[in-house]
């Protein structure tokens, strides 16, 4: 703000982006310890270096919520709402980091710059939920894309994986170009690139048509990112052929930091004309979503078809009033971030050498083979469905309850018949699993610590999430309350 | 510096930029294709120029024609640029392609007609000879933490380059 | 004087060119080409915007707009050859293992 | 200060059983997976007991809160549970049939493999059913609600790994949730409205401000659409029309699940939710209409079907349906005690149907065909003697328990339509007649069984790889059941006598207090015309109870002719009837009818899942038919997913022109 004034940040500025220095500090030592060390070495060390860096991340998040403020002449806020984020991208990438563990030696990929990587696309989320202004969302963003690029391209031994990676990259930058122009237009409208004077012009008057242009065009790249129909086409793609951890990573790390941005444009900067569209866009994405994984056969595309459907859940939220809406938003993100990231650590645990045992034929009769596994794929994918003492019941719950009150009856009608359709084709993977014999005997090698660790902290997660719902949700609500203010 | 037949200019190279444009999507060969991109890329640093921007101008001179083309016309040349060439340039479809970028393309322009008047008949003038100066105050004043934050993303971008390109993993 | 809206115009158009090559063209070089095309009519709005309210936060924009697409452009050629050593093939039509 | 009664107790006890017996049930001996069950619901039984005789010292409505749950905003649900003459009642019909029927199960399941599985999900079962009676909000209710349809879809599903028990599972879990949607919708509608889920504060509320929720009787408004919505569940639930098609399925389960579950608890859920809401209801008559009439119509569809039924757990799946029906019809004409009064004595007749149906497939080694069966009436005449008394009861012979509840549903629901009453009667003689059938079909005449069969048990591989099927025993010959077994059925038929004994007006008078406000309703539910009829056809209470104990009798009559008499006439009538009967017996068609209207346009999403539910042998080609149609769907939206990497580039850029073109618009208005 006052740049002249002030020639150098304070200590309490640092504090406020503490998690990203912590989690890009380790990143780097990992890049810088990664040449020192043979490569049956590397593996685990590296993975543990990691894994020390997303929990001090988790720390330091914690810390940083006592020191609440602007940093940075207006570039970065920390606020509840931020280190709600920060604190769920944080916890993903430590989860999704336990469940790599064992995926890198099994699929025999070099550790250094896949942990690194990681790491520094957590940098990027982080700063996407705090940073409020356009220049350093649009960095954050482009950070965490170019990491899950090439995350996505990791299997370099199957063509599919770095078809995966051109396509995730090729589309993606076209959908960063209109996320551009929009904030060209948005910046033309208003003469600022600061979400607070953004809204303040918005507020103040009509806004002119270039704003609603901007917006729209701002919603399609971030629409992109978050797999909304009808921008969801890469989706399945992209996540059939990406290695699983890192599905399991980019479906809900990145998804829930563009939530944030989506939410402080939309909100916070008194976007207008949102209403409509995001009713039809959410109509679209839980329809689509539902329908094409109805006949799917490969389990990591089938969730994938399920993430556009959630996408398109989450997009309710968006449509219903602030004070209602936001906080069902951030709670289902939470809830569905713990059961995806769940379901694809088991995902990526069967998968195996090669990522041979990825259809629904592979599942069959694992109930029987591995009982434990089985049990909480099944809590995954009924939280998925949206039973009740499941994470998944709550956020659809307040999700469509928000949709209600704000009056969109049909919008609520669309979704909960969708997610009727949905319970049919989660039920086939537990009926498979524990009513069909399998035909041919798919090996399950016994679950690794980490994996283990992984599982069951989703588990619990989801769990509580579905049980205690209580604290979250006021969290959530609290921070509503600071965004909105 | 007063302007000096900006009309003139302006069309001139908002003519070369266009026609640059189409050549890049119409050329088959690709490295036809990147030339009419730096025809582009140098005729909008004039453009810059205009708008009183001379510090963007210089660094879409130096990093976009002189960097990042050149990156593409290495690339270009790695690859077995005659079996590239012999490949089919077209989707079959290309109609139905240049309709719905067309219709795109009209839009954006009706954006523009709509909001004439919010379009100011001239711009403001910003001091030429100070703007590098000015943004260097900016870059590493206000706009610092974008600044280092984005050396993050280079670093990325190096990580991953090396990780994509090199032969074995 | 030319009046700003001409630039914005301009700017449109050198956009639509872009998507229209992202749309029609095989090659996929090419097509990363058309994305910088995009990307450039982004840039010159922003600057024709900055001169419009007299500020310098949208020249500054360019700049990291800039940046980020050296970096893009170092990734995505990257993932170009990484595809080209695996498929033999630069164009999009062939690149479908991935599909339904 | 009210006396902490650690209500809470009540639902957890059987959830520990489920988690002793989940985890560590594995390592144990049967004898201790037995124990720990009956021992954890054993105590919740007595538990309820303790309250229900501390009941007329406690300060009745009684509100125990367990713990904060959720607080946002305005919004606020707790764990708290309620207690009142409504949920002590269903509390005790739970917990003590529920811990009849463990008993029994101990003995029926005694053969089976994963025997602590089984009585884990039935301890997790009867945890979420009382967390459904007592929970003090609609929210908590609802986690019950959905609990306890996750806990038959395991029993019924993951007990067999037969497709027949899957498939079963899960059309139940399917179709409950097409209900669901219906209850989830209306819960919906009371947070926007009341902001409160908590029953005391939302019906607090419409009580209260009566002006500003008046009874609708003029058009339908906001009370209406919540009953509407509340009925759609309770349908689902309670296998009303038009969901019912999943119950009889259901039967592929194991017979104690069949009778604690199908019979007694469960799917009288949605009878207790709407007596709960009975406050919204009052004040929708048009919803009040729709619940007679949707109950009324399935008591009367579900009786004939019940009547050309073979296979004895179908009859009975069916019977079923139709008493349900008889509920449902009580709560339409506002006269939720005499429909509770029904939940309970069917809870007794029908569990004990049920138990002594599977005594019976027990004893013959596992058929379920009546036609193989017969003249096992000194065989097993234990079991004769309980079914005997719950025939009797369910055919609504005095003194029997069935009979004073049924005949104050008829006497209420004559008050409101003659036409409720005519069809309840024409009804109660459907079925005594298909009851009566059962009973001469199984216990009397020859026995019709491959003699062979029973002897061996070699039958098992034609028929007895059903569900609910004991595994071939070592010994030979119709035999009875063991004690175990008996002693529950025992208990049962002494409540199916007595259990209606305390009187229809008595039990409203006990209940009065939770539904006092219905009489207001009730009375404004009937135009003046109607309450001119009341008071002329008050003395003529016992010509209706004459006719409708008449009515049962002939049922008995013709069930005796046709069967005991004279066994050759159903097949002439049969043949006579031609298209009719066979319509009957195929149950109406209903289930190609839902596969040809809801399946053929698989547009409509919900439709892709009821044709997996439909019946596959009857309607193949039909089957096909939808199965290809959801392909087609399915595969239009997968065409977006051409892999063509420039495709989906022009569906972003599509979606990117329609999203400016509509913002342009919108900014242009």
């Amino acid at each position: 703000m006052n740049g002249a004034a002030q020639v150098t940040p304070q200590a309490v500025e640092y504090i406020r982006i503490l998690p990203e220095i912590v989690l890009t500090i380790f990143g780097i030592i990992i890049m810088m310890l990664d040449p020192l060390m043979d490569e049956r070495r590397s593996q685990r060390t590296l993975g543990a270096v990691g894994l020390v860096g997303a929990l001090a991340a988790i720390v330091a998040t914690l810390y940083q919520s006592q020191y609440p403020g602007v940093g940075f002449w207006g570039m970065v806020n920390v606020d509840s709402f931020s280190v709600f984020f920060h604190f769920l991208v944080t916890a993903v990438t430590a989860v999704v980091i336990l469940t790599s563990y064992e995926y890198m030696e099994v699929q025999q990929i070099r550790a250094g710059e896949y942990y690194g990587l990681i790491l520094f696309g957590a940098v990027g989320m982080c700063l996407m939920s705090s940073a409020v202004e356009l220049v350093l969302i649009f960095i954050a963003l482009e950070i965490s894309s170019i990491s899950t690029y090439i995350l996505a391209g990791f299997r370099r031994r199957a063509a599919i994986s770095s078809e995966s990676s051109v396509k995730y990259f090729l589309l993606g930058s076209f959908a960063t170009a209109f996320f551009l122009y929009g904030v060209a237009l948005m910046f033309g409208a208003t003469g600022s690139t600061s979400i607070a004077v953004i809204g303040q012009v918005l507020a103040s008057g009509q806004p002119p048509v270039l704003a609603y242009v901007g917006i729209a065009l701002m919603f399609v790249g971030l629409g992109f990112k978050v797999a909304a129909a009808p921008f969801h086409v890469w989706t399945p793609d992209v996540y059939e052929g990406a290695p699983a951890p890192i599905v399991g990573f980019m479906s809900t790390a990145p998804k829930a930091a563009v939530f944030a941005v989506l939410l402080r444009i939309l909100f916070e900067a008194h976007a207008p004309g949102r209403l409509w569209l995001i009713w039809v866009v959410a109509a679209l994405s839980m329809t689509l979503g539902n329908i094409g994984a109805l006949v799917q056969d490969n389990v990591k595309r089938l969730l994938a078809y399920s993430s556009i459907a959630h996408a398109g859940y989450l997009l309710v939220a968006f449509a219903a009033l602030p004070a209602n809406g936001i906080p069902a938003a951030m709670f289902y993100t939470a809830s569905y971030a713990a059961m995806n990231v769940g379901a694809f650590a088991v995902v990526s645990h069967l998968a195996s050498a090669g990522e041979r045992y990825v259809t629904m034929e592979d599942y069959a009769g694992l109930g029987r083979r591995s009982p434990l596994l089985a049990a909480t794929l099944t809590i995954f994918l009924l939280s998925l469905i949206g039973i009740p003492a499941t994470g998944g019941f709550f956020a659809k719950f307040y999700v469509f309850s928000a949709a209600l009150q704000a009056n969109l009856v049909g919008l609520v009608i669309i979704g909960v018949l969708n997610s009727a359709v949905g319970a049919y084709y989660y039920l086939r993977v537990i009926v498979v699993m524990y009513m069909r014999e399998a035909r041919q005997e798919v090996p399950v090698s016994p679950v690794p610590l980490g994996l283990g660790v992984a599982l069951a902290i989703s588990a619990v997660a989801t769990i509580y999430l579905g049980v205690l719902p209580g604290r979250v949700l006021e969290y959530a609500t609290r921070s509503a309350g600071d965004l909105l203010r | 510096m007063q302007p000096v037949a900006t009309t003139f200019f302006f069309y001139l190279l908002s003519g070369a930029a266009i026609l640059g444009g189409v050549l890049v999507i119409t050329r088959k060969n690709p490295v036809h294709s990147a030339l009419a991109l730096i025809m582009t890329l140098l005729a909008q640093a004039g453009l810059y120029l205009m708008l009183y921007a001379p510090f963007v101008a210089g660094v879409q001179i130096i990093l976009y024609a002189g960097g990042i083309m050149v990156l593409f016309l290495f690339v270009i040349m790695l690859v077995n640029i005659e079996k590239v060439q012999k490949q089919e340039q077209f989707n079959k479809q290309w109609l139905v392609g240049i309709v719905a970028a067309a219709a795109l393309g009209v839009l954006f322009v009706l954006v523009y007609m709509k909001g004439e008047s919010l379009f100011p008949k001239h711009v403001v003038r910003l001091a030429e000879e100070s703007n590098t100066q000015e943004i260097a105050v900016l870059l590493y004043g206000q706009y610092m933490f974008a600044f280092e934050i984005a050396s993050l993303l280079l670093l990325v971008a190096i990580i991953g380059a090396v990780v994509m390109a090199k032969k074995r993993i | 004087m030319v009046p700003l809206s001409y630039y914005l115009v301009l700017s449109g158009i050198l956009f639509a060119c872009g998507v229209t090559g992202f749309l029609i063209k095989r090659n996929i070089i090419t097509i990363f080409m058309s994305i910088e095309l995009m990307l450039n009519g982004v840039n010159l709005s922003f600057v024709a915007f900055a001169a419009q309210w007299g500020k310098l936060s949208g020249q500054i924009f360019v700049f990291f707009v800039m940046v980020v697409a050296a970096a893009e452009a170092a990734v995505g050629l990257a993932i170009i050859i990484a595809v080209y050593r695996t498929r033999e093939t630069l164009n999009v039509d062939q690149v479908n293992l991935l599909k339904l | 200060m009210t006396p902490s009664l650690h209500l809470v107790l009540i639902p957890i006890l059987p959830l520990i059983g489920a988690a002793v017996n989940g985890l560590l049930g594995k390592r144990f001996s049967r004898q201790a997976v037995a124990t720990v069950a009956l021992a954890f619901c054993g105590a919740a039984f007595a538990m309820a007991l303790w309250i229900a005789l501390r009941f007329s010292s406690l300060p009745i409505p009684l509100t125990e809160y367990v713990a904060p749950w959720i607080r946002a905003g305005s919004f606020q649900a707790d764990f708290a549970f309620y207690l009142d003459q409504l949920s002590l009642v269903m509390m005790l019909v739970v917990t003590g049939v529920g811990f009849l029927i463990h008993i029994y199960a101990v003995g029926y399941m005694w053969e089976e493999g994963g025997f602590y599985r089984f009585f884990s999900y039935l301890n997790l079962f009867m945890f979420f059913m009382l967390t459904l009676v007592l929970a003090n909000n609609y929210l908590l209710m609802f986690i019950g609600w959905e609990g306890v349809g996750l806990a038959s879809y395991l029993l019924i599903g993951f007990w067999f790994t037969k497709d027949a028990a899957a498939a079963a599972g899960k059309k139940a879990f399917i179709v409950n949730r097409i209900g669901d949607f219906g209850f989830l919708i209306a819960l919906f509608l009371l947070i926007k409205h009341f902001g409160s889920l908590n029953f005391a504060d939302v019906f607090g509320t419409i009580v209260e401000n009566s002006t500003q929720y008046p009874v609708e009787t003029a058009g339908a408004g906001l009370l209406t659409a919540i009953g509407l919505l509340l009925m759609v569940g309770a349908a689902g639930k309670s296998a009303q029309l038009p969901l019912y098609v999943w119950l009889p399925d259901a039967m592929e389960g194991p017979t104690p699940v069949s009778a604690l579950i199908h019979a007694a608890t469960m799917v009288t859920a949605g009878v207790y939710m709407v007596a709960r809401s009975h406050v919204i209801f009052d004040r929708a008559p048009m919803a009040l209409t729709v619940v007679a009439i949707v109950g009324t119509l399935t008591a009367l569809f579900a009786a004939t079907i019940g009547i050309c039924q073979t296979d004895i757990k179908k009859v009975l799946a069916y019977s079923t349906i139709s008493q349900l029906g008889y509920m449902f019809l009580a709560c339409g004409v506002a006269a939720y005690s005499a429909g509770i009064f029904h939940l309970m004595t069917h809870a007794f007749f029908k569990g004990l149907l049920f138990l002594a149906a599977g005594s019976v497939i027990h004893a013959i080694g596992g058929e379920q065909d009546m036609r193989k069966m017969g003249g096992l009436r000194d065989h097993i005449p234990a079991t004769f003697w309980t079914m005997t008394a719950a025939t009797f009861a369910i055919a609504g012979f005095p003194p029997f328990a069935g009979f004073f509840s049924k005949d104050e549903i008829l006497w209420r629901a004559s008050q409101v339509s003659l036409a409720y009453w005519g069809i309840g009667v024409f009804t109660a003689f459907l079925t005594s007649f298909y009851m009566f059938r059962l009973w001469f079909l199984t216990f009397f005449g020859e026995y019709r069984g491959d003699q062979e069969a029973t002897q061996a048990h070699g039958g098992i591989h034609a028929t007895g790889s059903r569900a609910g099927v004991p595994a071939p025993h070592g010994h030979s010959g119709i035999h009875e059941s063991p004690k175990i077994m008996l002693i529950p059925l025992a208990i049962l038929a002494i409540l199916s006598v007595m259990g209606g004994w305390i009187g229809a007006h008595r039990f409203e008078l006990f209940l009065a207090p939770v539904f006092s406000s219905h009489q207001t309703a009730h009375l404004v539910a009937l135009t003046s015309e109607q309450a001119g009829q009341i008071t002329a056809m008050e003395h003529l209470e016992w010509v209706f109870t004459a006719i409708s104990v008449a009515a049962a009798a002939l049922g008995l009559y013709l069930a005796w002719l046709l069967y005991r008499d004279r066994p050759q006439l159903p097949q002439r009538i049969a043949n006579a009837l031609g298209g009719f009967y066979h319509a009957v017996a195929n149950k109406y068609y209903v289930d190609e009818l839902y596969a040809v209207l809801f399946v053929k346009p698989v547009v409509d999403g919900s439709t892709s899942i009821l044709w997996h539910g439909v019946d596959q042998n009857v309607i193949d080609d039909t089957l096909n038919d939808s199965a290809e149609a959801a392909r087609d769907v399915s595969d239009s939206v997968r065409h977006m997913q051409s892999g063509n990497l420039r495709s989906y580039a022009g569906w972003v850029a599509l979606g990117a022109a329609g999203v400016i073109a509509y913002m342009i618009w919108m900014g242009t208005r």
